[in-house]
Order: structure tokens, then C-alpha cells, then sequence
């Protein structure tokens, strides 16, 4: 079975972001306030063929740790995503 | 939306007098799919059916020339065995929508231009044109632009050793982009993109082929032509042609089609740009005259349901089209596949057909399978060469009397020119700081002086000590005034350039950028500009070897000023040692080289000036080309400049052309990149601090009396200005500045521009 | 004759320019591509600058998985000297070669210009020419150049003496200003700044051949 | 009140995606097979101060729009996050 997963990446916190700092400094002027603590990561979208949820879940966790993220300064999570895309093929 | 359904042939954008041309062409009707090849084919942009009537009275030889004007790129013979390609283009529209991937596919495309004819791409260039920094969609363009150039070009590994920024409100909604790239390669392996042959295969090399950049056709889609499936959707029609550029595939791209050349595994290479696999095929079929089969169940697809219209005219990046033959292409495949570069035989090279009077022509035809059947039967020629030409109508604009005579140049100024002369000043590090400008270790002079000097060496390239120099240079407000002088006065601005780093030029490629040949006064403004660079390059004995036309750069009506870029490129023989640079010496003299005033001695004009621009006088007068005065001016720097190159002693010690902003201007930036400070006399005028004339030279000298000699000897006209050193640029009564304030204001201009939040 | 080799990813960019660096010294170099798993005689490796595999997902990130990287460490484990410029130490990161992460630069562009760095240790096999305190004027070239780790990382690398070399004044917004580190033994290392490309007056700064000749002329050394 | 936010910004369907491509390519010498489709996008997490939840949500689609991505291209998304990060600073 196919499942559409989305694996989203951070940077762990301690880290510095200046990408979500760069963001959070121009909101003000772009009229946006109350926005704080904005973190700047990647999210990933895929479909992952596995026998069951649970088994496409840990597949991604997997990925996710060992790849898509580099665990000295990020940190991953997996989930089961509500459209992934290209379900058409 | 208009309710009358539109013939299709003019949903493709072809006029009823396009479509009958193709009916004699063919001899019947042509189904929808050949209409659509014809529509991209027969656009402006593909067949400059505007402008290539005009584009034939450009000076295209000269014995160095290897390849002119037609090809992907121009071509010189740079001595020592190494030929250097060269050509500029726009991708101006991409751009406005989708700033990052339009200026990034905007360099990938150039890049296959270069190493298409077989030469490894060595320098980029971005002459760039914006509406002004108060405007954040402005900044917005500026940002994504910059860093798509970096983003492709750095990856890609290719160095970017200049451009050009401007700003101007009539680029607000249509900013331009302009890349140039130069490449080098041996002589002897000079390749063209010609299928000849006849059994040979067209192979498409790179990435597969998506709906990208379909963007006129795809009328197709919801003008009822559906192939056989009928499954596109209407979300299809409403796709946005934006093409994402892959740096990494083109870099694989470029490697593998080296190693293709190198090994000679070739016959002939193309690029698939503009109108993608049909432009292609066409191209190199009818440069052959053999004709070519094509397999469209062949293309790599990266989507489903792509119809034969879509596959034929898709513009996705990263492709390109070698012909090579039969029993190569075991040894082709596996090359490619080391590369990782994909590899399909998608066409086949057959006989040429035989017309009703008996003469051979090459065949285009689309098929499905190599023997299936034939969805479109067009005579290659006919979409890549004969796309009815039109004499536009030109018309001198009415208002340019009255913008004439609306002269700035006996403007008092109001206020201080010191505030006038730090308005001016501005560094575009923060542009070129963000390109790698250094790989292939060739680069001497980088971005950020007047012209970029590099050392003719690359991989696989014979061993030299020459050096090729190259420098982009435009002037819209010059040519808003006058087309044909401003243009004129644009290259000799760009020789000037050249003759900061010791380099003679050698060829000229151009971009022009224009608003709407519908408008006969962008007609005759091109006219007029194509004739000024055809004076000035004759009269300073240059080819132009190639170039790009981009019109339809208007919104709402509004057409932007007539925009000519030109790109000219130069060779040093012996580059042992660097040319000076702006830094002076403390105890120096400064000299002004070139003309101090124009005839007699009346100032020169401040019509189209940065400095009356900036007032908002845009009217007046630009200064007169004068070929006979500038070529011993531009002698006489570059013969100082190159014996330096080449190792010998020289009492000059720094040169600047005086350029944009004037004598001012260049003497401002020359403190400023030494921290040393200039006391000049006196002057004839306030106009001389920011008049705009090219070809004259601020240069420092320790031997003030022996330089000034030389100078008299080769009949070029010289004076002594002032001394170098304090702390203070010192002009008349008129200037008076900290050359820290100086420094200060122009390392940051840019930065606060782009920073600014209002 | 002294032969390094210098490892080439789809990708790479800058592998002529360090062979051309190592051949201006007078010893000899080739090309490893990536899809080799061994690497044997070879006195020394050069990761090169570039953008391998894209730079895709992260600098470095597709690369680590390339199969000489096996080759690499193993040649790193018997002591033989390796270094890693610009993307070759971010793949040296990423493969755990080297401690610590290569974040995008404090400014978010990239950058390309002059540093003046400052030699910080001589016990690396990049720095072991130089003296330290030494100033020398070399080029960076990155998007992702600022060093980070953590702060237990960063003593421990002050402790074992790993930290090679620091920017005089920090362009990027790297950790402690580091501009290159060594691991423990200090034949392995890593820096942002590009010492190839500093190789002659000509080009405006020949200070890269103090470092570059360390490495390439004591291969033996650690081994 | 203050939302834990996550807004996810996706390449629009039909746009290539070099980077997604190249990760799935690599995918399989890395002993992860069955996973097809991969698109890379970027995630930002933030903490937004709203009267409630809708409205929280209200703006960070605002936000997501106008300068987290460039529609042309781009598809970008909202919802409240589980554990948005950066209660520490
Ligand atoms: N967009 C850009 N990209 C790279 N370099 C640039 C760019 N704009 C300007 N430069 C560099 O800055 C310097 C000054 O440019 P410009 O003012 O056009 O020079 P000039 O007036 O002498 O022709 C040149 O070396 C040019 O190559
Ligand atoms: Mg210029």
C-alpha cells in the first residue's frame, strides 16, 4: 500500500536560526505582529509503499534520521500526511 | 474573457497572412500540431521577424572572426591555439513572475550557448536593469534575481566577473536580465550545431521533458486538441510556464558534452532553448539540409499524459541534442551514464526530400515509433529560416524636439555637489560579493573595477600567457535621447573599459532590449540604435559576432527606454603581472587623458547625465561620437596598460575611464579604494565634474613630465590635474570630502537601499 | 614523487583548481571519482570545493553516501592525510570525518571575498608549514560556511588543540570565528576558505602555498 | 493566546523539482526502496498571538502567502502545530 508521508525538519533548538530571525525582524514592518519564535526548517513530502501505516511511519522515521536531517544540529519527525502528491501515477 | 471562439492559428499567436504563408509552404493545411510548431517557431523571440532586417547592416567580420552572427554563440581566434565563444541573452520575462528561477534558467541557458559549440563556459556576466529601490516589490526583484544568479552559476561552476546594475522607473514593471557568458576551447575543436549524415542519431542528453515553459501553446490544451487521450485537465492550461533550473544536471550536462567533443563522439550539438525540441531539431536539420525523423514516444517524459504539442515545444532546462553516429552509440551511452546524465536516440538523420522543382530539402518529421505514424511533416527550414521578415513601421517620436531642447547642461546645481557626488556613488559589492568570481583560477581583475580581466587557461585548454578581458556596458539614458549616438557611445564606453586592463578589444555581442515593434517609435528607435552601433563599431574596427533581441519589454503601455546591451571582449597578449587598479599613490600626480571639454571649448553636454537624472531633468542632448579622436585616446591607455601586463616597469600607477557620473564620480571611487585623497585645481565648470563623455581616462603617475611626453608623442590629448594624497577629495571650490565619508556612503548605498522599509 | 589524490563528486567544481594547485608545487595529482572504494597510492586526499550532488538536501548530506567515502575514512583511520575544502569539509562533516555542522551563513547570501585567517595550530597536516599567529590572506566561497557545533564540542576542540585556523574577522558567523579544524590525530581537515585559490600574486594572494605545501609535502608523517 | 504554528510551503504540482528528483534517485543505494514522489519544501514553525485558534490560523495563511512563498510557484499551507518550538527564549 501507499502512503503519503510528510517529514518535517528543525533546526534543534540552542541552535541559531538567522533565517527565522531574518523573518521575524521584517513582520512588523509587513504589517504582521504577534509572530515570535520563528523557525526556519525543511519539510519533505513523499509516498512511501509499506504494508501498514505503522510500517511506512517507521520507514520515514528512519529516513528522516539517518538522511534527511543531520542530527548535530537538526532534529526530524515523520507523520502520515493527509495529501501527499502525485498519487496519479 | 471574449466569447467568440478565436481561430486557432491566432490563439498560436500567428496572424491570418502566417497562416496562409505556411498553406504555400506545405501545399495544404496544416493539422494543429504543425500549427503549434510554426507558432512557436515563427514567435519573435524565436525568428526576430522584426528585427533581422535591421540586424543585417551590423559589421560581422574581421580575420579573427571564426563564427559570426546565426550560430549559438560567436567565436574569435584568440591566438595560441584557443578560440574563445562568447554570446549574451535575455530572460527578462521569466524574470518579472519568478525572479530566482527566471535570472537561474536565464543562466543555464547561456551556458549551453557556449559549451554547445564546444568550449568550456569560463565567465558569466549580468547586466541588470530594476525600477527604484523605494519600491519593495523592487527590492524584492533584486533580491531573487541576485540570488538565483548566484544560486545556478555558483553551483553550476562558473565563474560570474561582472555585470551591470541599474535602476530606472521604466524597468519597474519589466525589469531586464541580461546574461552573458564566455567560454574557450581549442581551435581545432570547434563544433557546430549541424545534423548531417544521413543514418545518423539525434540523441537528447539531460534532463527529461516536463510542461515547462509551454506557455502560448498550451492553447492547445483548451482549444480542444486533445491527441488521442484526451486527458488534460483545465488546470493544465492554467499551469504557469515558470521553469525550474537544475545547476547540478546542467554541471553533469556540461561534463558529459565536453567528454562527448573531446573524445570526438560528435558530428554536431544543440541546445534546446526556446521552443525546445522543435527549435532543436529544426535548426540542426536544415543547417545539415538532410532531414530528421522524430520519435516522440522516445523523449524521457516527467509527466503523464503529455501531449505531442507539449513534448515538441516544452521548454524544460537542462537538454541538449547531439548528433552522432550509428556505432558510437554504445560508447555514448556509457559516457553519459558515468555522468548520470540520461541519453535517448529520439531522432534519426534521413535522406533529404526533393521539392516540386527538383531541389533537395530536409524534412521535419514528428512521429510515433521510428516507423509509426506521422503526426506532423514540415520542412525544417521553414520553421528555423524562413519566418516571414517584417519592415515594421518606424516613426522619429514627436516629443523628442521638445526633450531636446529641455537641456540640462546650464543646470546651476541647487545646494552642495558634495551631496550631489555622494548621491551618485554607489558600490554593487553587494551584488557581486555573492558570486563566486574566482574558480578556474584564472581571474585577475574581478567584479568591481572596469572591465574583468582573466588568464586564458581553463581545463584542457593549451597553455598561453595571453589574457581575454571583458566588460558589459549600457546607457539607457543616453539612448532615450538619441538611439543611435547613445548606442555609439555605449561601445565606446565598453572599449574604454577594456583599455583600463591593457586589453584590445576583438568582438562585440549585444542584447537589445526594446519595448513593442508594434509601436513604430521602439521601431525606429531600434533602427537608429542598430545604425549607432554599426558607426561605432566601424569606426573603431569592430565585429559584432552576435547578439539577442528582446522586445515587447512594456507594461501598460508603457515601453521601457531603448536599452542596447553591449558585451565587448578583448584580449591581452602577455599577462604576467596585474594591471593597475583604481589605488593611487600618495605623492602621485593626477592626470585627465581624453578631451577635457567637447569642440573648442564648450563643455560637454549634461543631457542623459546621472547626475541630471537624477534631478529629474531627463531631456537635453548627449555628446557627439567621434571615432577619430577616441581610437588614439584608447591606443595610447591600453598600450600603457598592456606593458605593464606583460611585466615592465611603468611610472603609471593607477587608471579609471571616466565613466557614469563623471570625472566626479571616478575620481571619488578612485580615493575611495585606496583611502588616499586628490587635490584638483580648478575646472571649467561644474559641468565637467559629471559630464558623461567615454573614452577619457583618470590616471595617476609618479613621473608626471615623462608620462605627459608619451602622451604628446602618440597625439592624445592630456593634462595635469592635481596631486595625489591627504585625506580629502579636493575639487575647485566646488568639492570638498572626507575620502571616509566617500567610502563610507558608497560601500553602504545599496545595502540601506535594499534595506529600507517603507 | 609525492601523488594526491582528489576526489571528484558529480557536482564538484573546484577538483582542476586544487590539481592545479598541487602540480604548481611540484608533486603530482589525480582525479578519484566517487564511485571508486579504494583508494591506494595516494600519499594524500583532497575533498574539493564544489556543490556535490547539488548540494541538494544539505551540503554534503548525498555525498557522505558516495562509495569512496568508505575509502576516505579508511585511509583517514590508517593516519593518511585528508583534506577537505569548502564542500569537501562540509562531506568530511557530514561523514562525521570532522566534528561539528556547516550552517548557511549568518547573512544568508553567499559570499565570496578575502579573509585574512589566523594560523591558530601547527599540528594539523594542513597547517604544520605555518607558524602560529601566522596571518594569511585567503578567499572564502560559500553559502553554508558558518562552523557549528556544540558548546562541549567546542572545548573539546579547544583541548585537543583541533582548532586549525580562525578568521580574523568572521564573515559568516561561525562558531568562536573557526575557519577550519583538525580531528584528534590532526591528519584529517576541514576549512571554508579556499587555499587554491591563493597560490599567486597574480591572482592576488599566494598565501595558500603555506598551508597546501604542509600538506602535501609531509604526507608521510602521521602515517 | 498564544498557537504553536506551522506553516509548510510545497512547490506547486507541474513545477520541477530538482531536489526532491535527486533524493529519490539516491534513495535506493541507500537501501530505502518504495518511496516515490519525493518533493522538497520548506517548513516554518512560529508562535502566534491570536483571540483564538481560527484567527491564529487566519494569519499565518496571510503570512504564508505574502511572504513565505511566491505563489507562482509555490503552495503554501497552515495549521497549528502540536509543539511549535521556542518557549525558552
Ligand atoms: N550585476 C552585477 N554583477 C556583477 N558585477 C557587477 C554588477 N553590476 C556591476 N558590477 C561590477 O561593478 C563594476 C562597476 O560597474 P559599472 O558601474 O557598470 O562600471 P562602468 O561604469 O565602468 O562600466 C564593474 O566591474 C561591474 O562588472
Ligand atoms: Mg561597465
Amino acid at each position: 500500500m501507499n502512503f503519503p508521508v510528510i517529514v518535517t525538519v528543525t533546526l534543534r533548538e540552542g541552535i541559531a536560526d538567522p533565517e527565522g530571525a531574518t523573518i521575524e525582524r521584517a513582520l512588523p514592518a509587513l504589517g504582521f505582529t504577534g509572530v515570535t519564535h520563528v523557525r526556519a526548517g525543511k519539510s519533505f513530502r513523499m509516498t512511501i509503499e509499506a504494508a501498514d501505516e505503522a510500517s511506512a511511519l517507521e520507514k520515514a522515521t528512519a529516513l528522516a534520521e539517518r538522511l534527511l536531517s543531520n542530527p548535530v544540529i537538526e532534529d526530524a519527525s515523520a507523520s502520515i500526511g493527509t495529501s501527499a502528491i502525485g498519487g496519479s501515477a | 474573457m471574449s466569447s467568440a471562439p478565436e481561430p486557432l492559428h491566432r490563439a498560436l499567436g500567428l496572424t491570418d497572412s502566417e497562416l496562409d504563408e505556411i498553406r504555400s509552404v506545405l501545399r495544404r493545411d496544416p493539422n494543429p500540431l504543425e500549427l503549434a510548431l510554426y507558432g512557436v517557431m515563427w514567435s519573435e523571440h524565436c525568428s526576430y521577424k522584426s528585427s533581422r532586417i535591421h540586424l543585417k547592416r551590423l559589421p560581422t567580420e574581421a580575420p579573427h572572426v571564426l563564427v559570426g552572427p546565426g550560430e549559438n554563440a560567436g567565436v574569435i581566434d584568440a591566438g595560441d591555439g584557443i578560440a574563445v565563444a562568447i554570446r549574451i541573452e535575455s530572460h527578462n520575462h521569466p524574470s518579472a513572475i519568478e525572479p530566482y528561477q527566471g535570472a537561474a534558467t536565464g543562466v543555464g541557458g547561456i551556458l549551453r550557448d557556449v559549451f554547445t559549440m564546444g568550449a568550456r563556459p569560463l565567465a558569466l556576466m549580468d547586466p541588470l536593469f530594476f525600477g527604484e529601490l523605494t519600491d519593495a516589490r523592487q527590492r524584492w526583484l533584486v533580491e531573487g534575481v541576485v540570488s538565483g544568479i548566484s544560486g545556478y552559476g555558483n553551483s553550476v561552476g562558473v565563474p560570474t566577473i561582472g555585470g551591470e546594475l541599474t535602476f530606472d522607473e521604466c524597468y519597474s514593471s519589466n525589469p531586464l536580465v541580461n546574461v552573458l557568458c564566455a567560454g574557450a576551447l581549442p581551435t581545432d575543436r570547434l563544433v557546430l550545431g549541424i545534423a548531417s549524415g544521413v543514418g545518423n542519431l539525434a540523441v537528447l542528453l539531460g534532463s527529461s521533458t516536463g510542461r515547462d515553459g509551454i506557455g502560448g501553446v498550451s492553447v492547445l490544451a483548451s482549444a480542444g486538441f486533445s491527441g488521442e487521450d484526451g486527458a488534460e485537465s483545465l488546470d493544465d492550461a492554467k499551469r504557469p510556464s515558470v521553469q525550474v533550473g537544475d545547476p547540478y544536471e546542467e554541471k553533469r550536462l556540461i561534463e558529459a558534452c565536453l567528454e562527448l567533443l573531446d573524445r570526438g563522439l560528435v558530428v554536431g550539438i544543440q541546445d534546446l532553448g526556446g521552443a525546445g525540441l522543435v527549435c532543436a531539431t529544426s535548426e540542426t536539420a536544415a543547417r545539415g539540409g538532410v532531414g530528421m525523423d522524430v520519435d516522440i514516444t522516445a523523449v524521457p517524459l516527467r509527466e503523464e499524459g503529455m501531449q505531442p504539442f507539449e513534448i515538441m515545444t516544452s521548454e524544460s532546462q537542462e537538454r541538449m541534442l547531439a548528433i552522432i553516429t550509428p556505432e558510437h552509440w554504445p560508447t555514448v551511452a556509457q559516457l553519459c551514464a558515468k555522468w548520470e546524465v540520461r541519453a535517448s536516440v529520439v531522432g534519426h538523420v534521413v535522406e533529404p526530400s526533393v521539392d516540386a522543382e527538383g531541389e533537395p530539402f530536409g524534412m521535419l518529421r514528428i512521429r510515433r515509433g521510428f516507423d509509426g505514424e506521422i503526426l506532423a511533416e514540415v520542412p525544417a527550414s521553414s520553421l528555423a529560416d524562413e519566418a516571414p521578415l517584417y519592415d515594421r513601421p518606424r516613426r522619429r517620436p514627436e516629443s523628442l524636439d521638445a526633450v531636446h531642447a529641455d537641456d540640462p547642461t546650464n543646470d546651476e546645481p541647487e545646494g552642495s555637489p558634495n551631496e550631489d557626488l555622494l548621491d551618485l556613488l554607489i558600490d554593487p559589492a553587494w551584488v557581486y560579493r555573492q558570486y563566486d568570481s574566482q574558480l578556474f583560477l584564472n581571474t585577475v581583475v574581478g567584479p568591481g573595477r572596469d572591465a574583468a580581466l582573466l588568464r586564458l587557461a581553463g581545463p584542457g585548454l593549451p597553455i598561453s600567457e595571453r589574457g581575454i578581458a571583458l566588460s558589459t556596458d549600457s546607457n539607457p539614458r543616453w539612448c532615450a535621447l538619441d538611439p543611435r549616438v547613445g548606442t555609439a557611445l555605449t561601445v565606446a564606453e565598453s572599449v574604454a573599459n577594456l583599455a583600463c586592463v591593457g586589453a584590445t578589444a576583438k568582438a562585440v555581442v549585444n542584447c537589445l532590449n526594446f519595448g513593442n515593434p508594434e509601436h513604430p517609435e521602439v521601431m525606429w528607435q531600434l533602427s537608429e540604435s542598430i545604425d549607432g552601433m554599426t558607426e561605432a563599431c566601424n569606426g573603431l574596427g569592430l565585429p559584432v559576432i552576435g547578439g539577442n533581441v528582446s522586445l515587447y519589454n512594456e507594461s501598460g503601455g508603457n515601453d521601457i527606454d531603448p536599452t542596447p546591451v553591449v558585451g565587448l571582449l578583448g584580449v591581452v597578449d602577455s599577462l604576467i603581472a596585474p594591471p593597475p587598479g583604481w589605488a593611487w599613490n600618495e605623492g602621485d600626480s593626477l592626470v585627465l587623458v581624453g578631451t577635457r571639454t567637447a569642440a573648442g571649448e564648450v563643455p560637454f553636454p549634461l543631457g542623459g547625465s546621472r547626475w541630471a537624472t537624477r534631478r529629474g531633468r531627463r531631456g537635453g542632448n548627449v555628446p557627439p561620437f567621434d571615432a577619430t579622436t577616441l581610437v588614439p585616446t584608447i591606443a595610447f591607455v591600453t598600450k600603457e596598460i598592456a606593458a605593464i601586463c606583460a611585466g615592465s616597469r611603468s611610472d603609471v600607477t593607477a587608471v579609471h575611464d571616466v565613466g557614469a557620473g563623471g570625472l566626479a564620480t571616478a575620481l571619488a571611487e578612485m580615493a575611495a579604494s585606496t583611502g588616499i585623497g586628490v587635490e584638483v585645481a580648478q575646472l571649467t565648470g561644474h559641468g565637467e565634474l559629471f559630464a558623461e563623455f567615454p573614452g577619457r581616462f583618470a590616471m595617476a603617475t609618479s613621473n608626471v613630465d615623462a608620462f605627459i611626453a608619451r602622451a604628446v608623442v602618440a597625439g592624445v590629448p592630456v593634462v595635469a590635474l592635481g596631486t595625489v594624497g591627504g585625506s580629502s577629495l579636493k575639487i575647485g571650490t566646488a568639492i570638498d570630502l572626507k575620502v571616509g565619508d566617500i567610502e563610507n556612503r558608497r560601500r553602504h548605498a545599496l545595502e540601506d537601499a535594499l534595506t529600507s522599509t517603507d | 614523487m609525492t601523488r594526491i589524490g582528489v576526489v571528484v563528486f558529480p557536482g564538484s567544481n573546484c577538483e582542476y583548481d586544487a590539481l592545479a594547485a598541487v602540480t604548481a608545487l611540484g608533486a603530482q595529482a589525480d582525479f578519484i571519482w566517487h564511485s571508486e572504494t579504494s583508494i591506494t597510492d595516494f600519499d594524500g586526499v583532497i575533498l574539493p570545493g564544489g556543490f556535490a550532488h547539488g548540494d541538494y538536501l544539505r551540503p554534503g548530506a548525498l555525498a557522505r553516501f558516495s562509495p569512496v567515502m568508505e575509502a576516505v575514512a579508511n585511509f583517514a583511520k590508517e593516519g593518511g592525510p585528508v583534506l577537505g575544502i569548502c564542500n569537501g569539509f562540509q562531506v568530511l562533516t557530514e561523514a562525521g570525518l570532522l566534528p561539528g555542522a556547516l550552517q548557511k551563513n549568518r547573512g544568508l547570501t553567499f559570499i565570496c571575498e578575502p579573509t585574512t585567517l589566523i594560523v591558530e595550530s601547527t599540528r594539523s597536516v594542513l597547517t604544520r608549514g605555518a607558524t602560529k599567529g601566522q596571518e594569511l590572506v585567503i578567499p572564502i566561497n560559500h553559502f553554508s560556511g558558518a562552523y557549528t557545533c556544540d558548546d562541549e564540542t567546542l572545548r573539546s576542540l579547544e583541548e585537543n588543540d583541533q582548532i586549525a585556523l580562525r578568521y580574523r574577522e568572521n564573515p559568516n558567523g561561525s562558531v568562536g570565528d573557526i575557519a577550519g579544524v583538525s580531528n584528534v590525530a590532526g591528519n584529517v581537515v576541514g576549512l571554508m576558505p579556499h587555499p587554491e585559490r591563493a597560490m599567486s600574486t597574480l591572482l592576488g594572494s599566494a598565501d595558500g602555498r603555506v598551508l597546501l605545501d604542509g600538506f602535501v609535502f609531509a604526507p608521510a608523517l602521521a602515517r
